[in-house]
């Protein structure tokens, strides 16, 4: 753990940081620093140079070109990824459908699919949540019928991010109505370029599309793009979801954001003729959240510890997801009461690339709403903080 | 009889969506409305009956911004009619007050009040604004942040120091500022709540002496009055759009289907529910309160600690309802299309102005 | 409301002031100030004071001894009860029995009970609560059954508060084990003298025995004893239940110790060289405390007003039992805080009357945790704030 | 190794009516237990290979507390083996070590530690208890609270002031005294969770010069790091009992019926259960993040905060989870026959030991 590193780790560990230094691009970096939104150029330019060192899929087996890094050297990995501010590779792809290709596809799909993926040449979107199977994705409705040798699928998906620069995308899709709702269900990869298939953006309330509602009107999908058997995608969808939860915690980031939010806090006049690191009643909330990561990272830790003497990552994991959410949110809250009156302006074209004209706001002050905002989806996505309450009461206390 | 006539128009003609059909219009609110804001007596709400006013209640005041609270209206009610013309009303001279309130209340007249500096945070004696005396006029050089309604507005209310340094409580005054005045240059933006303001400059901008208003130097006391006043007005408000959350929340939650039941029928969510209606309830009974000192001849410092004593518990209540009825909603709660964000955004911004929780904590420990 | 007391209120609460400061005994005053728990005798002979001057149960009906007071004039009288450290009368008679007696019993049972419980003659219990039975009142199991002019009562009530006291105890009884489990409830009034009663009593954390389990074993239970019919008893026990919810945000005693808090706090040292009153966290919290009972007082006032036109206290006074409950607890928390390593000596014999030994801390430190301890008891006892939220979701938002 | 062994024994011999009856001993807790503990070894826990010890890692010392938490021991072993032991360890010279340590370990000296002052509050380095040079003695005057096993304790370790004014870090020296010296008056008495306690004051009493542990005047940095250790050794305790708790408590959910169901299938209880869960995982994680790096080769700085950290975020889980369990039980969990009111007591004592949530958090946040 952090404070035991062998010699090999803090080598391992300096390596990364010799690498992420040289490669890690500037003009990227610029714009994280700037608070300025990534575009899809950005996200492809940056995941191909950790393709090309190896480094893209830690998580991957070594025979599909994972690392075969210790949970530990991960961990060190996911830190210095954050010291640098170096975005995580978008999750649909790499964490999300390339785990149930390899454990759950053909040979033929690993062929097919894995190699696009790790370098990035294949951008993937997910078809899970429907606007009536929120946290209770087994009772969704889009269906697939059998015809031939492809299926033809129907339906509306939502919740769907970032699809608007995606080329595939995987979908959840019912195929037996008869069956339990978590039977009938089938795993299936869809070309986004198939007839039928159209995106509606959802707005969200930081006045960003980053999510689409798709639309398929008979789209046909040819059966070789099926995971696994025919009404087993739940099984397929589960691993998935474990998976998602795993690296959930979100330590390092936190980490990095909350010295930050001390820089801030530093430099924010208090209006009384000091600064607000100052203010004892702030400070002790700063130091809340720093004591709170601090907790979260052993939490995670053991975890690590359990999963690399041969656990699965257990229910106990929930707990990183809630934990690890809650306190990226009250980062937000503690930036926002930071920014004081500049938490007010809603500028987001200052924040997207290529921008021009005045800032509104210091140090990027006038974003903070907006993170914010955006940043409640943290508690109701990928299993809503409540789903993860319930595993926790039924999976760990047996209630 | 006011409340009705408020609840009726609000529920009547200002529905989600044409709400933000107004927000879309260039001005950002609806000059039709203020008209008849105007017409129906809702301008002069907020004065003295001596300057023609309704009154000047708070507890009237409360109720107004209740109902406006519940439907987020956008209109600069509280930048012009109760801060601009609140300070007009209590500094200005007879001859000031009868120059500017009767164009007020009909509803020609729009103010802003720039009173936030880059580090001034939410001390209103923190200015460094500066205006020096030449000849029979000042000059006026410095900053102002997030003016509300400033992109609008016809005459600036500017708080500036003519005394003393920064923070002293002596030697602020306040200038009313004609918005065209050469030298003041203006960047205006919108609000995450969809309010307009701007941040102004103002570089060797000449104001006649007679726009002093009231005492020169002396201004401060008078200042925070009105500021307290707008402060509780923006507490009304929150009321009434965290009750209109908690009423969508409970609404949602009747109909929104999960593992076949209804959401309402999951007990934890009901108790979550049930402290999302006691948090109503105490900001409720907090703003009426301090609306009651406010109306009652309690010294300056006991109006004072009932403002921030509510700003306070409505800013906890903010946090708690606020953030509970987007996450009981889930994924639609925070899509621009729903209204529960748009409340959501609006009453966090209500949590920031005038001072967050914090201060207003610190403030009603100190006083 | 309190900013707008008329003329005529304020001398009503001027009269009350100097009557309580002439009348209330120096003597109980003393034992107050010094957190001495008082003994029976000192109830009963502050009783019999408010008594004699027609005081002793404001929101009794005129025709049976009530004040005739308004709502906002019990406010006043409360306050100053408060103000001067006054215990309120013991609920069990006056606020709890009584109501259902006038309300529900014959002429005999009024002419009969009341008289002795205005005059503090005679002590009062509860036997509602049953060891299965907490919160869930209405399954209860002990029985009567009618054998000639009397019941025959079996069985077992709890949380009998000062039952030791007690020269009668209401009971609710199951008259009928076939019905509906709110029906076949009986509502009897029992003699503690009857053969068959015994009282065991139950030590709470804080070491002292104040509640008691009563045992019942063939006690013989005159016929003229029931209120009203039999198998009613629950709609007569309801209307108590609901009668007990008012007047329990306990707002003019939460006033009052906050300010001896205050006091506390301004004479603590903060061990880095001046007091807890200017430790800028700890006088948060302490505004904090002092904004909830403002904000608590208005809700109770709404309330009120509501009461005084007529209106029934409706499901929403639940929000006074949690509120109330929580911010005294709230209260007991800064106190213990205060109190620092002086929280930590369990010393209950030095706050018994008679007491000559050396005390263990200043200003009564050392009860603070026992009075912390002791009042967990609210929030669970007189309808546990779970139930509370239960009748919000239920009755008020229509859950 | 280690835990099974105090993991068998408490389970088996530490029942919540053995620990009634040791209670209620003269001495409050079980000399035959200690003589036990002296023989299996776990005396030696806290102390060095070279002190003759098992090895002194915060690691180990964490294993033992947390089995002893459990079962809310109450065998003195944080007064005699951490602080007092650990004073002697880290500030006393070879031949003071070699004079009481073995003692120790062996199970026949008992030891007390006199920090706290009626003004210090908990800051070590607020000691006015004076001790001046006379001869080749000290004489000592002054008052000390709360000290823990000091009705029973054979030697006194008590912190006091050779130069220097009150919370100067410098001039702070610690005495070794034998606690039946004369002018020492002990007033003796029992603490919320059983343990017993001594309010000890000390008239002209006379210490020869032999028993200054370490240098005269610099103290304090040893005694803050002893006095972390024991805080790491409460935490520890806490988690075990906390623990305790949740595991009753969900127990107890499980069998409690009301209105016909067990009160554990009620959805609300249950995410408020698992709240408590979360509680105690992070309870944990965050004594184990502090014990590894007491021992580590950290500087004393990081290893201060680390403790803190634990301390504050620990504190915080008892006041959550210590609550909770007595509510979820209802009025049964407040009774004194049931054990858990004795485990809320005794976790609600740690909130207090050695600095409460307050002082350590913002004793981290000013390291």
């Amino acid at each position: 753990m952090n404070v035991a590193f062998t010699a090999e780790e803090l080598n391992f560990k300096n390596a990364v940081r010799v690498f992420l230094e040289a490669e890690f691009p500037a003009d990227i970096r610029a714009k994280i620093d700037g608070r300025v939104r990534l575009d899809k150029e950005d996200y492809v330019r940056w995941q191909k140079i950790l393709y090309r060192k190896g480094w893209a899929a830690p998580n991957w087996p070594v025979e599909y070109g994972g690392t075969g890094w210790t949970a530990i050297q991960k961990y060190i990995f996911a830190e210095e990824m954050a010291r640098i501010g170096a975005p995580e590779p978008v999750a649909f792809g790499i964490k999300m459908v390339a785990p149930v290709i390899f454990t759950y596809g053909s040979e033929v799909q690993r062929q097919r699919f894995l190699p696009d993926i790790l370098a990035s040449n294949v951008w993937w979107c997910q078809g899970y949540s429907e606007s009536n199977a929120g946290s209770d994705l087994a009772s969704l409705k889009s269906s697939a019928v059998l015809d031939g040798d492809h299926y033809v699928v129907n339906g509306t998906k939502t919740w769907n991010t970032l699809g608007q620069y995606a080329d595939w995308i995987f979908c959840l899709v019912r195929t037996d109505n008869t069956a339990k709702k978590q039977e009938g269900i089938t795993f299936l990869l869809i070309d986004m370029k198939t007839p039928g298939i159209k995106l509606s953006p959802i707005y969200l309330i930081d006045g960003h599309p980053e999510v689409n509602e798709v639309h398929f009107d008979n789209v046909h999908v040819p059966v070789e793009n099926r995971i696994g058997e025919e009404n087993q995608g739940w099984t397929y969808a589960k691993v998935l979801l474990t998976h998602e939860r795993t690296n959930i915690a979100g330590v390092p980031r936190s980490k990095i954001r909350l010295e930050k939010l001390k820089t801030i806090a530093d430099n924010t006049p208090d209006g009384q003729g000091s600064v607000m690191l100052n203010d004892p009643v702030f400070a002790k909330k700063i130091a809340e959240a720093e004591i709170q990561i601090l907790a979260l990272e052993y939490a995670e830790l053991r975890t690590l510890a359990a999963v690399s003497v041969g656990k699965a990552p257990g229910p106990e994991s929930s707990i990183l997801k809630i934990v690890g959410t809650e306190t990226a949110q009250y980062l937000d809250e503690l930036t926002m009461e930071l920014a004081a009156w500049h938490s007010l302006p809603f500028v987001p074209e200052q924040f997207e690339s290529g921008f021009a004209g005045e800032v509104v706001g210091s140090d990027g002050a006038a974003a903070t709403a907006l993170h914010y905002f955006n940043n409640r989806k943290l508690s109701i996505f990928g299993g809503s903080n409540e789903i993860q309450r319930n595993i926790i009461s039924k999976a760990v206390l047996g209630l | 009889m006011l409340q009705d006539s408020v609840s009726k128009f609000v529920q009547r003609h200002y529905g989600f969506d044409t709400r933000k059909e107004i927000l879309a219009s260039p001005r950002g609110f609806s000059t039709e409305n203020w008209r008849l804001f105007a017409e129906l007596g809702w301008l002069t709400v907020p004065f003295k009956i001596e300057d023609d006013g309704f009154g000047g209640f708070a507890t009237d005041l409360m109720v107004i911004m209740e109902e406006f609270g519940k439907v987020m209206l956008v209109e600069p009610y509280v930048a012009t009619a109760v801060l601009g013309g609140g300070l007009i009303s209590e500094l200005g001279s007879a001859q000031q007050k009868s120059a500017w309130l009767p164009q007020l209340m009909s509803g020609t007249l729009q103010l802003a009040c720039a009173v936030a500096e880059p580090d001034s945070r939410y001390n209103l004696a923190s200015v460094t604004t500066t205006a020096v005396v030449q000849g029979d006029s000042f000059i006026v050089d410095g900053s102002k942040i997030l003016v509300l309604n400033g992109p609008d507005a016809d005459q600036l209310l500017v708080s500036v120091r003519t005394a003393g340094a920064d923070r002293d409580v002596h030697g602020i005054s306040v200038l009313l500022i004609d918005a065209n005045s050469p030298g003041i240059r203006k960047h205006s933006y919108t609000n995450v709540d969809g309010h307009r303001a701007a941040e102004i400059t103002f570089t060797r901008v000449k104001v006649p002496a007679t726009r002093l208003l009231g005492a020169v130097d002396e201004a401060y006391a008078g200042l925070e009055r009105v500021v307290d006043r707008a402060t509780l007005a923006v507490c009304a408000e929150a009321v009434g759009a965290l009750d209109s959350l908690l009423a969508k929340t409970v609404e949602y939650s009747k109909t929104r289907k999960q593992f076949g039941t209804a959401i309402g029928s999951f007990q934890a969510l009901q108790h979550r529910m049930a402290d999302m209606f006691i948090e109503c309830q105490l900001a409720r009974s907090i703003v009426m309160m301090a609306a009651m000192r406010l109306d009652s001849d309690a010294p300056d410092a006991d109006k004072m600690r009932a403002v921030s004593a509510a700003k306070s518990r409505v800013g906890k209540a903010i946090r708690k309802v606020g953030q509970e009825a987007v996450q009981l909603h889930g994924g639609i709660g925070i899509t621009d299309e729903l209204d529960v964000g748009h409340l959501f955004k609006r009453v966090t911004a209500i949590e920031t102005l005038y001072g967050n929780t914090d201060f207003h904590t610190a403030r009603f420990a100190r006083s």
